[in-house]
C-alpha cells in the first residue's frame, strides 16, 4: 500500500503533520512507518495540545525521586524506602467493554508501577458515570466495578480507596481512572532509559495479537455515531498472567540484569522501544519475526501497533539472557530476543529479511508536534442571590435525607465491597474513610492514598475547580494524620481543538499548579486524557487528583468514625455559607449557577497544618474534612461510622440554617477530642490563627439540632447506604 | 514446629500466611507447586488467591499440579492439611473434602468481616481454642458451600463442620450468611479432621490495628495443640 | 479437528450467575423468563483425524479436568 | 420453551481463560492439543410456546446483554 495524505487522515494525523513528516523524511513513509507516527504523534504518547501547559505544574521538591517523565513517579518516605505511584485513564475502552475496559485499565496501571521495581500496595479508582436516570449507567456500573475488582483481586493487591460520581455530562462517555502505589527500595528502581550499545532487547509476557490496534489513537478520536464499528479495539485483561509478570519481573529485577525496562502500554512496541531508545539517546533494532505472536499472519504494521497486553520490553545486560530466560519459563512465560540497541540513532525493524522501517528516533520523540491551542478564559460566575422564601418550606431533616440518599454522597459500600481491600495484610484504613491506609510492610510507617474530583466546581470556574481539588486531596491526608507528599493527576477533558475545552484545560492545570505550589504538594506523574465527548458533548472538565502522604507511626493514624460519649467536636475553618454550586443549591434548590467555593491557600495550609500537629500530639481522636453536601453531611457521616450520635451547639454567627449547614465553604474540619484537652487545644488553635468554633457534644445514637433536627441515626444510616444497592438491584 | 506453604501460579496471600505462621511460632516453608516431594512438615497449608486465574473453576487446575500426589499421601498419613479459600476450592476439587464452592449467591465478590462459630473443638485445630465466635474477614466470589443431600448427611452425622458464619453472639441464621452458603457453612473438615477447609482468612485478621485481630486465636491455638 | 463440549451444572445445583442475568433481564424487561441457566462452552482442537477418537480424548478431558461430576454435566456436542 | 446459546469469544481476541486450559491439560500429558477457547452456554426458559418468537426473544437477549458484541459473538442452538 502506497500512502498518501489520505490515509494519513485517516491515521489521525494533521494534513501540515502529515507534510512534516514527509519533509523530515525526505520522502513518503511506508504504510509501516506512518503506523509509527500516528501512533507516536497522536495526543495520547505526545502530549502536544497539553504539554506547553503541565510545564507549569510543580514537579520537584525534597521528597520527589522521579517526576513525571517515567513510567511512574517516585518519592521518598526515608529509610530508603520509596513510593512509586500513577494515575491513568481508560475512558473510552470502559464505554464499549466496560468488564474488560476497566479491567485492562487497572492491569496497565500496576504495570507501569512494577515496571520501575515496586511491588503494587494499593490500587485506587476514579470512576464517573452518566446520570442514574439514564438507560446505560447502571450496566456500565456494573461492568466497570466488576472489572477493576475483577483484575485487582485477582493480582492481590488491595483496593483502598476510590470515588464514584454521577452526572449526566458523562452519559456518552464514562470516566474510568486507575491508580497504584508500589513499593521498593530507592537503590533498587528501574528507568526506562536504555544505556549501552548492542545489549540484547527482550520481549516478555502475553503473545501479540491483533488486540487494540490503534487503541492510542482511539484515546485521542471523539466518538461519533460509528463507535460500533470501533469495537475491536477493545483488549482482554488476563490477570493471571500479570501475576506471573509480576513474579517474573520482580524476580529478575533482584539482580543487576536488567538495563532498562518498560511496559507495553498504549501503542505497544512502537511506543515502549521508541521510548527506551529515545531515551537513552541511541537506536534500536527490531526482528519482527522473532516477536510471539498469538495469531498467524501478523503483518509488522500489526506488530509494531498491537496493544496487546501483559507484556514488557527489556533491554539486558550482555550474557544474561540465560539467566532471564529460565526465570520467565519457570513462569510460564514468553521470552524472546527480538533486537538489540545500536548506535545508529534510528529505528530499525526487519521482517522477512527486509528492512521495514528505517526512522531517526527523534523525529518520531522529540520532533513531534506540539501545540500552543487557542484557549478561552472562563469568567468568574457572579453569587447568586438567595431570597429567604425560599427556605420556608424546607425542612432540615428532609433535606439531609435527601441529599444523604443522594448518588454523588451515599455510601458506595456497594461497590468496595466487591473490591478485595485487605489481601496483603497492611490495610489499616478500608475504603470509606477519608483516605486509604496501607502500613510499610514490615515497619512503623503507613501510607494514605485517595483520590478526589469536583468537576462542578471545575466546570463553574475552572481556576478554582482546579485549586479545589488539590486542596481536598491534601485534606485527605491530613484528617488521616498523614503529611501530604505528593500527588498524580489524571486530566480528563473534552476536545482540546475547542477553545472552550481547552480554556477549562489550561485554567484547571493553572489552578492545579497554585494550589500545588503553595501546599508544597508536587506533582510526580499523571495523564491527560482529551477528546472525551460524543457526538459534539463534552464532559465537565474533570481532573482527578491522587493524593499520597506518609504516617511515620500508623499507630497515630486517625480515622473519621466518632470515638467516645461526651467528647467535643470542633469545626476548624470559618463558615460563611457559600452554596452556589453545591449540592443543596443543586438538589433542592435546583440552582445551577453560580462560581465555586472560593479557596483561600493560606487558610488551607494553615489549617491543614495545625491539625497535623494536634494528631501528632495525640489531642485528636477522630477527622473529617468537611467537602461535598457540607457540615450535617460530614458530622453525620462520622456518627454513621462511629455509631454515636451528637449534640450540636447552636451556631453563633449563624446566616441560616441551611446555608450554614449545607453550604460548602473549604478549609474545613470536623475534628473530635476529650473535655480534659479542650483548653490545651484551644490554645494551640488560637497560637496559630486558626478559626474554629465548638460544634457539638458526642452522645449515644441520636443527631439533635436544638428545635430543628432529632433524629437517630438508624434512620440516617438507611437513607445513606440503601441508594446504591437499591439502585443496582432494581 | 514445621509448616508447609504451597504457592501455585496465581496464588496470592501466600506471603500473608507466612507472615502469619512465623508471627505465631512456625517454621515456616514455601514450597513451589511443581516440586514432587512435600518437605518434612507438621502443617501444610494451601493459600488463598487465585491459582491459574481461577479459570474454568477455581482450584480446578491446581488439584492437578505435581505437588498434590505427595499432599495426598501427607494427609492420609494424617498430617494437618489447611486450606483458605482457594486452597479450601483446591481441596474440594481434588476430593480431599466433600462438597464444592459455588459461586456467591448474589454473584458478586465479597470483601468484609464476618462471625464465625467453631462448631467442633475435638480436633487439632480448634482444641483448647479460648473463644468460640471469631471475627475473621471473607474475601471471594465463589464460597457459597454446596453438596448432595447425602453427603451432607455424612458430614453431619461426622461432625465435620468446621465453622458456620454466625452474628457476634454466634447466632447462626441466614440472616449472617454472607454467600448462600448451605446451612451457613463456612468450613469444614475430612471425616478425620485432620483436613480443614475454610473461606474465612486467619491470616488477614493478627494485628489489633487490622479489622480485627482474632485470625491470632485462630494461630495460637493451632500451634499450642502441636505442642 | 474440532470437538465442542457444553458443560452444565446439573439440576439441583444452584446456579446464582443465571438467577443475577434472570434478573438483569427483567431489569430491562424483559418478561416471562421462567429461568436462566449459565453453563461453559468449549471448543477444543484435537491434532486427530478419526472423529470417534477426539470425542474419545475430549471426553477424558471432561472427566478430569473441564468438568467437576459432582454438580455438573457434560455433553460433546457437533461443531458448530 | 426453552432456548439455547453459546457465546464464544470472536476469532482474534484473547482467551486467557482457554489458553491457561490448554496449558493446564498439557501439564496433564493431554497432548496434540492445537486449541482450547471457552465460551458461555446459556439455557433460558420463556414462557412463550411459538419457536421462531421465542428465538427471537432470545436473540434480542443476546443483543443487550448476554454477549457483547465487540468482542463476541453468539449462535441460538437448538436445545440439547
Ligand atoms: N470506586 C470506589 N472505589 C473504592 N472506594 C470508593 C469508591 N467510590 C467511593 N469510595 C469510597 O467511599 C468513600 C466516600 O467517598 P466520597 O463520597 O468522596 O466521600 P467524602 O466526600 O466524605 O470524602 C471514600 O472513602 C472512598 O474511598
Ligand atoms: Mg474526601
Amino acid at each position: 500500500m502506497i500512502v498518501n495524505e489520505k490515509i494519513a487522515i485517516e491515521h489521525g494525523l494533521k494534513k501540515t503533520e502529515y507534510k512534516k513528516i514527509c519533509e523530515l523524511l525526505k520522502r513518503i513513509p511506508n504504510i509501516t512507518e506512518l503506523g509509527l507516527f500516528s501512533a507516536m504523534w497522536n495526543e495520547h504518547c505526545s502530549y502536544k495540545s497539553s504539554k506547553i501547559h503541565l510545564k507549569n505544574l510543580p514537579t520537584s521538591g525534597k521528597k520527589v525521586i522521579q517526576g513525571p517523565g517515567e513510567n511512574a513517579g517516585v518519592v521518598d518516605i526515608g529509610d530508603k524506602e520509596a513510593v512509586v505511584f500513577k494515575i491513568e485513564s481508560h475512558n473510552h475502552p470502559s464505554f464499549i467493554e466496560p468488564y474488560q475496559g476497566a479491567a485492562t485499565g487497572v492491569g496497565g496501571i500496576m504495570r507501569d508501577v512494577f515496571t520501575m521495581g515496586a511491588r503494587p500496595i494499593a490500587n485506587l479508582n476514579s470512576i464517573h458515570f452518566g446520570s442514574t436516570q439514564h438507560k446505560k449507567t447502571k450496566n456500565l456500573v456494573r461492568g466497570v466495578v466488576r472489572g477493576i475488582g475483577g483484575y485487582g483481586n485477582c493480582i492481590g493487591v488491595p483496593t483502598i480507596a476510590g470515588q464514584t460520581c454521577f452526572d449526566e455530562s458523562y452519559n456518552g462517555n464514562i470516566l474510568v481512572n486507575a491508580m497504584t502505589l508500589g513499593l521498593v527500595k530507592k537503590n533498587k528502581i528501574f528507568y526506562s532509559k536504555a544505556t549501552g550499545i548492542d545489549k540484547p532487547v527482550i520481549y516478555v509476557g502475553s503473545k501479540t495479537g491483533r488486540d487494540g490496534i490503534h487503541g492510542a489513537s482511539m484515546a485521542s478520536a471523539v466518538f461519533d455515531d460509528q463507535i460500533e464499528e470501533k469495537k475491536p479495539t477493545v483488549q482482554v485483561g488476563d490477570p493471571f498472567t500479570e501475576k506471573l509478570l509480576l513474579e517474573a519481573c520482580l524476580e529478575l529485577m533482584s539482580d543487576n540484569s536488567i538495563i532498562s525496562i518498560q511496559d507495553m502500554g498504549a501503542a505497544g512496541l512502537t511506543s515502549s522501544s521508541i521510548e527506551m531508545a529515545s531515551k537513552g539517546n541511541l537506536g534500536i533494532e527490531l526482528n519482527l519475526n522473532k516477536v510471539p505472536c498469538r495469531e498467524s499472519n501478523m503483518n509488522p504494521y500489526e506488530i509494531m501497533l498491537s496493544e496487546s497486553q501483559e507484556r514488557m520490553l527489556i533491554v539486558l545486560e550482555n550474557g544474561k539472557e540465560g539467566k532471564a530466560k529460565k526465570i520467565f519459563d519457570k513462569w510460564n512465560l514468553d521470552f524472546a530476543i527480538i533486537g538489540k540497541t545500536t548506535s545508529s540513532k534510528k529505528i530499525e525493524i526487519y521482517f522477512d529479511g527486509n528492512k521495514v522501517v528505517d526512522v531517526p528516533i527523534e523525529f518520531l520523540s522529540d520532533k513531534a508536534p506540539e501545540y500552543d491551542r487557542k484557549w478561552k478564559k472562563t469568567k468568574l460566575p457572579i453569587k447568586n442571590k438567595y431570597n429567604k422564601d425560599i427556605y420556608k418550606n424546607l425542612k432540615i431533616l428532609n433535606v439531609l435525607k435527601k441529599i444523604l440518599s443522594n448518588p454523588n454522597v451515599c455510601s458506595k459500600e456497594w461497590i468496595w465491597r466487591q473490591y478485595d481491600h485487605t489481601v496483603m495484610g497492611d490495610t489499616i484504613q478500608k475504603p470509606g474513610g477519608n483516605a486509604g491506609v496501607v502500613r510499610v510492610h514490615g515497619s512503623n510507617k503507613a501510607i494514605a492514598a485517595s483520590v478526589d474530583s469536583s468537576a462542578n466546581y471545575c466546570f463553574a470556574h475552572p481556576l478554582t475547580g482546579g485549586k479545589q481539588v488539590v486542596c481536598e486531596s491534601w485534606r485527605n491526608m491530613i484528617s488521616v494524620g498523614a503529611t501530604p507528599i505528593a500527588i498524580t493527576n489524571c486530566l480528563n477533558f473534552g476536545n482540546p481543538e475547542k477553545e472552550e475545552n481547552m480554556g477549562e484545560f489550561v485554567e484547571c492545570t493553572q489552578g492545579i499548579g497554585e494550589a500545588c505550589k503553595y501546599l508544597n504538594y508536587p506533582v510526580v506523574s499523571g495523564n491527560v486524557s482529551f477528546y472525551n465527548e460524543t457526538k459534539d458533548k463534552g464532559i465537565k472538565p474533570t481532573p482527578s487528583i491522587g493524593g499520597v502522604g506518609l504516617i511515620q507511626d500508623y499507630k497515630k493514624m486517625v480515622s473519621m468514625e466518632l470515638k467516645k460519649l461526651d467528647n467535643i467536636v470542633l469545626l476548624i475553618g470559618k463558615t460563611e455559607g457559600h452554596i452556589d454550586q453545591s449540592i443543596f443549591a443543586k438538589e433542592i434548590l435546583n440552582k445551577k449557577k453560580g462560581p465555586p467555593p472560593e479557596i483561600n491557600l493560606f487558610n488551607e495550609k494553615n489549617n491543614g497544618e495545625t491539625i497535623l500537629k494536634l494528631i501528632n500530639e495525640g489531642y485528636v481522636k477522630s477527622a473529617h474534612d468537611v467537602s461535598l453536601g457540607g457540615l450535617l453531611v460530614a458530622i453525620v457521616k462520622m456518627c454513621i461510622f462511629g455509631n454515636k450520635g451528637i449534640y450540636i451547639n447552636k451556631p453563633k454567627n449563624l446566616i441560616n440554617y441551611f446555608q450554614y449547614f449545607f453550604g460548602e465553604d473549604q478549609a474545613r474540619y470536623l475534628i473530635e477530642i476529650e473535655k480534659k484537652d479542650l483548653t490545651k487545644v484551644k490554645s494551640i488553635l488560637e497560637k496559630n490563627s486558626v478559626y474554629f468554633n465548638e460544634f457539638g457534644i458526642i452522645q449515644e445514637k441520636n443527631i439533635v439540632l436544638k428545635d430543628k433536627l432529632s433524629v437517630t441515626i438508624d434512620e440516617l444510616i438507611e437513607a445513606n447506604k440503601k441508594w446504591l444497592p437499591n439502585y443496582m438491584s432494581n | 514446629m514445621n509448616s508447609s506453604v504451597i504457592i501455585f501460579p496465581g496464588s496470592n496471600c501466600d506471603r500473608d500466611i507466612d507472615v502469619a505462621l512465623k508471627k505465631f511460632g512456625f517454621k515456616n516453608k514455601m514450597i513451589w507447586h511443581d516440586n514432587v516431594e512435600l518437605p518434612k512438615s507438621d502443617l501444610v497449608v494451601l493459600p488463598g488467591g487465585f491459582s491459574y486465574g481461577d479459570y474454568l473453576r477455581c482450584g480446578s487446575m491446581a488439584s492437578k499440579s505435581k505437588i498434590i500426589n505427595d499432599i495426598i499421601k501427607f494427609a492420609n498419613s494424617g498430617g494437618l492439611l489447611l486450606g483458605i479459600c482457594n486452597g479450601f476450592q483446591i481441596l474440594t476439587e481434588t476430593e480431599l473434602l466433600p462438597g464444592v464452592l459455588l459461586r456467591n449467591k448474589l454473584s458478586e465478590f465479597i470483601c468484609k468481616n464476618v462471625f464465625v462459630k467453631i462448631n467442633n473443638v475435638e480436633n487439632n485445630y480448634f482444641k483448647n481454642i479460648k473463644k468460640q465466635i471469631l471475627e475473621l474477614h471473607i474475601a471471594h466470589n465463589e464460597g457459597n458451600f454446596f453438596c448432595s443431600n447425602d453427603q451432607m448427611k455424612k458430614i453431619e452425622d461426622n461432625n465435620q463442620i468446621a465453622l458456620l458464619y454466625c452474628d457476634k453472639n454466634g447466632e447462626i441464621n441466614e440472616k449472617f450468611n454472607p454467600n448462600g452458603s448451605s446451612k451457613n457453612i463456612a468450613g469444614i473438615f475430612n471425616q478425620k479432621k485432620n483436613i480443614l477447609g475454610m473461606m474465612p482468612h486467619p491470616e488477614r485478621m493478627i494485628d489489633k490495628c487490622l479489622s480485627s485481630d482474632e485470625g491470632s486465636i485462630f494461630f495460637e491455638t493451632l500451634l499450642n495443640n502441636f505442642k | 479437528m474440532k470437538i465442542s463440549v457444553i458443560v452444565t451444572l446439573k439440576k439441583n445445583v444452584l446456579d446464582p450467575q443465571g438467577t443475577t442475568i434472570k434478573k438483569a433481564l427483567e431489569g430491562m424487561s424483559f418478561n416471562n423468563i421462567n429461568e436462566v441457566r449459565q453453563g461453559k462452552y468449549f471448543e477444543i482442537d484435537i491434532d486427530e483425524k478419526n472423529q470417534r477418537k477426539a470425542e474419545e480424548k475430549a471426553n477424558e478431558m471432561c472427566k478430569k479436568l473441564l468438568a467437576n461430576l459432582v454438580i455438573e454435566d457434560f455433553k460433546i456436542i457437533k461443531s458448530l
